[in-house]
């Protein structure tokens, strides 16, 4: 079927698409698409438009963010004290260094190598998982302290945060229960982050074992290339959420 | 053809009862009627042209007369008029309807202020003078009447269409609407936000009475209280004296004569006090703290209802001097029985 | 008409080039992340006033440009993707600076 | 061929004619090779008949609200129902029909031809787009059979997180999966139409169907995920209470509405804009000209598709947002409507020397640009501050938004499915029918709505349950009209099925259209296209057209 395409407007083909690139026919290429380069094409600025929306969808909580974080200072930074800088941090380093794996892993795609491909996206899944990990044990710890957003919301330690050994100021009442909210929107952007990760995670286990059939080795990466560009997403979305949260006026007060 | 006459006899009651324009009962609705005729006139004469050249054209070029279609590649002279004309129609249009939105929503400074709260599903109106009315509103006609209105619960929205003013009643925060009544009578209230299963029944009547009228229904519907004296009470029983005690030594800032004031913040902004301000200090007081005290008081979030807070506002919009708050306090701490001078009010 | 057959419409004009990214390049801007993590960190414990807010999400925005431009090749890519990338980060604004209008001017004058 | 001078329809010789032996309906058989095909066209007829389903329980409930307002008592059910009869009428009118109806039908089937491409981008992501738009119609159906919601379309907070106990949660989850639904669909377009033209499809030889879709595709992509969020939000504000949208935390209620209308008032382009797209292409093809101002009638699309992202905040002018913030916003509005004034003269001037000739979808588009000039009017009404503190939340706004959504885009949507019904089956509808039926349509149409803009005038609020008596006189007019509406809708139905057994054979082009789309057999194959099409000419080209068919004459001959 592509030859009758190609066999429509010779010329043009032969000279703009076939010098540039060799053309390999691939149990992949689907039907409708004239070249695999216009379907590689096509699938990149599909993914590109899905990572849109992906960043209108985090907007709206960025946003609320935004807000509440003017209206309610106070209780932001109390309850960004009470997140661990040193977890953060990790985090933060091994999910850039997940990110660079995946970034490692598309490379040894485009240039068809198997067994590497295969462990760097086992080394990009251990660090995903290792993120997990580490948030697990941090949300972990919040329930513990009765942080979790909700009818057992507590906030005994920020009003009265000397009798829990803690050398910030107190709140007032009405403020430290705005801390709520700062913890809803931290639950809920770590939490929809999270669940990208997991997604991912799972996408990651079943581009793992295809690449380990093979099915990447032959010229056909567009799966690990989008895989790549949603993981690297969901990386950025990390990168603001970081400072956002943990960060918010961390120098000792004066 | 012959029509029964007691079928004509209902037929013209029943289109005699029925409206087809509302009254003008208020200052603003010839304004709000003047923009809405010039809308109408646009809208007319818009459609009269789309339909002149949809029907002209459909017969002048129907098939049968103009076999062969003529291609015509486009006009920029005609898309700049057909872009140009709309676009000055629509920013006089911008214009007008925002010189009457500022109308509307302006109060002049000499209106009578009237509190509603809003619940699911009946409207409140408190007046100053402690007359309390349930799904009814009665005002005087040619005196501006401010209406600060806030909802208990969701949102809500006040409107009297005869008097083509409207806003919502936002949960958590003050809004205000104003109006002045021209002609005797009743109209409808409708609450026209969506609140739930009772929402069409949220509904009453503003009743517009000569000042005459208005100053007998006020002498015989009292409650005997009027708001400043429930928030007097509420004011004390609160124990919001011991610390605003008006004294020098005071916990708190005085409050004889804040209402109005601009007041320096501990957060180094300046804010105008007003009604919304008075009841956010309130709630969420730790926002609000005056510059030279300390954040020491307590939220009263879930512990005073809105119609106590509109009592406890109108009690501090009316205090002008420190001699009210010192006597509640002296009664209270001699735990003396109330004192009879008319006004001051049993603890 | 003379552009019949015109190869610029047959192939199409925002047709990118493919690239591979060395991991050299990807080796640099794994070191600048990890740099400017730490970075950040150390600048949310001084004290710069209203500046540690803006200095924090600089950082964030910064690291984030690498990481589109490089890891996600958009530094290779067409310029249909560019402007793809370019429009979700404009609608974002459009929603935080259009809903901020709003919210900051309400205290403006009073009614 | 042709009986008549004043008709272009020219079909081929019944005698003779049969349907093609090899088309996209009989390419595959059994219900499976539907449920898993990758088709555009395929896709494009299982939604058809999924949102003509939806579009009838929608349509039930319309039909219960205006009778219940027959008399001014809350007589017919109780409160509680009749809420639930009004937000379930908004949600599935608004997600499951005005959403995906144009887009998802014609657009999926017509799309790919347009463009001279075999199928659509991502057909397996189309086809998961039809299995969203199911999960998330089930999901709000099973709302509706478990006890209704009755929040109306908006699920306004608090009310929506705090005060009602029917099934929110479901129905929103219900819309947050149409709205994958929608975004994939949109994202399917805009991708379709970067990389999938034909060799000599350049942008500006796109029909303006085309044009309309990719606009409207954006506004899908970027809107519909900030309504997804909300709506995550206002579930867990509902399961867990914790106080974003809840004004007794600290939260800001009006933060919902903004973040809602962002995609709302969007997802009012969305629908409107394919709208104009069916309207350009049928105006064109039975006035045998090209569109007047090709080039402005294709950027006011992509105009009103990027100042719609600026105007939300015009649906909350009293709710409390700034003054300052509502000059802005109306003012911003008003640039909108510049456009669709622009679109509306553009059309108007289509006619002018045109050939003109009256068959059932240009009866549609007429009726369209009168009820549109009349719904994108009242929008003005609205858009200006002081006019709409008086009309917001009443009747009048109800009239508007079912002149633009009802007498825009279903006037639009029948154009459109009368004008492509030949190619999709191959078979014509009964003409006279048809035509009965587009008149009734617009009569009822009218009947119905008109008598709301007074209704709104005089302060009858939306959504009531019961009202005084002096609004019943035009309550029991709009009833009557709804009635006359509903027959109208009924006819399409009925003969349009008759015509799948019994039309005439439509042969490839009945109304000598220059679209792709007509130039090949009806129904299409399944790769649309033997040989990829190169394109040498610009859209609404009669002369081309009539120079091929002089040409196919001669070889026949």
């Amino acid at each position: 079927m592509d030859n009758a395409i190609v066999a429509t407007h010779p010329h043009t083909h032969e000279t703009a698409v076939h010098a540039e690139h060799e053309h390999v026919s691939l149990p992949q290429h689907r039907h409708h698409f004239e070249t695999e380069d216009q379907q590689r094409e096509a699938a990149t600025f599909g993914m590109w438009l899905f990572l849109l929306t992906e960043i209108m969808f985090f907007g709206g909580m960025f946003f609320a963010y935004l807000l509440y974080r003017n209206w309610y200072y106070d209780a932001f930074v109390v309850g960004s004290n009470q997140l661990s800088i040193p977890l953060g941090t990790a985090n933060t380093a091994i999910l850039i260094t997940s990110g660079f794996f995946m970034a490692l892993a598309v490379w040894a795609a485009e240039v068809k190598k198997r067994g590497l491909l295969v462990i760097f996206l086992i080394l990009t899944t251990l660090f995903g998982i290792a993120f997990i990990g580490v948030k697990a044990d941090e949300y972990h710890e919040k329930w513990e302290k009765h942080h979790i957003p909700g009818a057992s919301f507590d906030v005994a330690e920020f009003v009265n945060p000397h009798a829990y050994g803690l050398k910030e100021q107190p709140l007032a009442p009405d403020m430290a229960q705005k801390v709520q909210i700062y913890f809803f929107l931290y639950f809920a952007m770590t939490g929809m982050h999270a669940l990208h990760m997991l997604i991912g995670l799972g996408l990651l286990g079943w581009l793992t074992w295809r690449a380990y059939r093979g099915e990447f080795s032959a010229g056909y990466v567009a799966p690990i290339e989008n895989f790549g560009l949603y993981w690297h997403f969901v990386d950025i979305v990390w990168l603001f959420l970081f400072p956002l949260l943990y960060l918010i006026n961390r120098h000792p007060l004066h | 053809m012959h029509i029964s006459p007691v079928l004509w006899e209902f037929l013209v009651k029943w289109l005699n009862n029925s409206a087809l324009f509302p009254r003008e009962a208020s200052t603003i609705a010839p304004y709000a009627d003047a923009l809405y005729f010039f809308l109408l006139t646009i809208t007319m004469v818009g459609l009269v042209l789309v339909g002149v050249l949809v029907f002209g054209f459909s017969i002048r070029y129907r098939q049968s007369r103009s076999p062969e279609a003529t291609q015509v590649e486009g006009s920029t002279l005609l898309e700049a008029t057909w872009t140009i004309i709309p676009l000055a129609l629509f920013l006089i249009v911008f214009v007008w309807g925002a010189l009457l939105y500022f109308r509307i929503y302006n109060p002049p400074t000499n209106a009578m202020n009237i509190y509603i709260v809003g619940k699911q599903w009946m409207w409140k109106a408190e007046h100053p003078g402690g007359q309390h009315e349930i799904n009814a509103l009665h005002v005087p006609i040619g005196r501006p009447v401010q209406l600060t209105m806030i909802s208990q619960d969701v949102f809500h929205s006040f409107s009297i269409p005869d008097f083509r003013v409207k806003r919502e009643v936002i949960p958590g925060r003050y809004s205000t609407e104003w109006f002045e009544a021209t002609t005797p009578g009743t109209y409808h209230i409708f609450c026209t936000q969506y609140c739930g299963t009772n929402h069409s029944a949220m509904i009453g009547t503003v009743t517009a009475m000569t000042p005459d009228d208005y100053a007998k229904w006020t002498q015989e519907s009292t409650s005997g209280m009027s708001l400043a004296q429930n928030g007097e009470r509420l004011f004390a029983s609160m124990g919001c004296n011991a610390c605003h005690s008006g004294s020098a030594a005071a916990r708190g800032p005085n409050l004889a004569g804040v209402y109005g004031s601009k007041l320096q913040l501990t957060s180094g902004s300046e804010v105008l006090v007003n009604d919304a301000y008075l009841r956010d200090a309130i709630l969420n007081p730790s926002e609000h703290v005056t510059a030279g005290f300390a954040p020491i008081m307590p939220t009263y979030q879930g512990q005073i209802s809105e119609d106590g807070l509109v009592d406890l506002v109108e009690y501090i919009k009316n205090l002008q001097t420190n001699y009210r708050v010192q006597q509640t306090l002296t009664t209270l701490q001699s735990n003396q029985a109330a004192p009879t001078t008319p006004g001051v009010v049993k603890p | 008409m003379t552009e019949y057959h015109d190869p610029s419409n047959v192939v199409n004009p925002e047709h990118g080039e493919h690239h591979i990214v060395t991991p050299a390049i990807y080796m640099m801007v794994f070191g600048t992340l990890l740099l400017f993590t730490a970075l950040t960190v150390v600048a949310a414990y001084i004290d710069l006033g209203v500046f540690n807010p803006i200095v924090a999400l600089g950082i964030a925005s910064f690291k984030a440009v690498v990481v589109i431009l490089f890891f996600m090749h958009v530094k290779y890519q067409s310029r249909l993707v560019k402007l793809t990338v370019g429009a979700g980060f404009f609608t974002f604004l459009v929603l935080i600076t259009m809903t901020l209008s709003d919210y900051i001017s309400r205290a403006w004058g009073l009614w | 061929m042709s009986a008549t001078s004043s008709t272009i329809v020219n079909l081929p010789d019944q005698r003779t004619a049969r349907l093609p032996k090899r088309n996209y309906i009989n390419n595959e058989d059994g219900l499976l090779s539907w449920l898993f095909t990758g088709d555009h066209k395929r896709i494009a007829i299982l939604y058809l008949i999924s949102i003509t389903f939806f579009f009838f329980v929608g349509g039930a409930f319309a039909g219960l609200i205006r009778l219940e307002l027959l008399t001014p008592q809350p007589d017919l059910v109780a409160s509680d129902t009749y809420n639930k009869f009004f937000s379930m009428h908004g949600i599935i009118m608004v997600f499951l029909f005005l959403v995906p109806s144009v887009p998802a039908t014609l657009g999926n089937f017509l799309m790919p031809i347009m463009l001279g491409a075999r199928d659509l981008a991502f057909p397996k992501v189309n086809l998961l787009s039809w299995y969203l738009y199911w999960l998330g119609g089930l999901v709000i159906l099973g709302a509706m059979v478990m006890g209704g919601v009755d929040t109306g379309w908006t699920f306004t907070t608090p009310l929506s997180t705090h005060y009602l106990n029917t099934h929110v949660v479901t129905a929103a989850m219900g819309v947050f999966i149409l709205g994958f639904s929608s975004i994939f669909t949109g994202l399917n377009f805009i991708v379709t139409i970067h990389r999938m033209r034909a060799p000599g499809m350049t942008w500006f030889r796109m029909p303006l169907f085309v044009w309309s879709h990719y606009a409207a595709s954006i506004l899908m992509v970027l809107g519909t995920p900030v309504l997804a969020i909300t709506l995550v939000l206002v579930a867990l504000e509902r399961l867990v209470g914790i106080g974003v949208f809840d004004p007794t935390k600290g939260g800001d209620p009006l933060l919902f509405q903004h973040l809602f209308w962002f995609y709302s008032h969007p997802a009012v382009y969305i629908m409107i804009l394919p709208g104009m797209g069916v309207i350009s292409e049928v105006i064109s093809t039975f006035s045998r000209k090209r569109v007047f101002g090709y080039t402005a009638v294709a950027f006011s699309s992509v105009a009103i598709a990027l100042f719609g992202f600026f105007v939300w905040a015009h649906h909350m002018f009293i709710m409390g947002v700034s003054n300052y913030s509502a000059l802005v916003f109306s003012l911003l509005t008003m640039l909108v409507a510049v456009p669709s004034a622009i679109k509306i003269f553009n059309w108007a001037f289509t006619l002018q020397k045109g050939s003109i000739t009256f068959e059932t979808p240009m009866m549609y588009a007429f009726g369209f640009l009168g009820l549109f000039t009349i719904g994108g009017m009242t929008g003005v009404f609205l858009g200006a501050l002081g006019m709409d503190i008086h009309l917001t939340e009443t009747y009048f706004i109800v009239a508007h938004f079912h002149f633009v959504m009802v007498g825009g885009m279903l006037m639009a949507f029948l154009a459109g499915i009368h004008f492509w019904w030949p190619k999709m089956t191959g078979r014509m509808y009964p003409e006279s029918l048809s035509k009965l039926a587009a008149v009734t349509t617009f009569i009822g149409f009218n009947l119905t709505f008109l008598p709301q803009f007074i209704l709104g005038y005089l302060g009858m609020p939306r959504r009531y349950h019961a009202y005084p008596p002096e609004f019943q006189v035009l309550n029991v007019l709009s009833t009557a009209g709804a009635t006359v509406l509903g027959v109208g809708y009924m006819l399409p139905l009925l003969y349009l099925g008759w015509s799948l057994k019994y039309g005439a054979i439509a042969g490839n082009n009945p109304w000598q259209a220059t679209g792709l789309e007509w130039q090949i057999q009806s129904p299409p194959l399944t790769e649309n296209f033997v040989e990829i099409p190169v394109i040498d000419y610009e859209a609404y080209d009669y002369e081309w057209l009539a120079h091929k068919t002089a040409n196919e004459v001669t070889t026949v001959g």
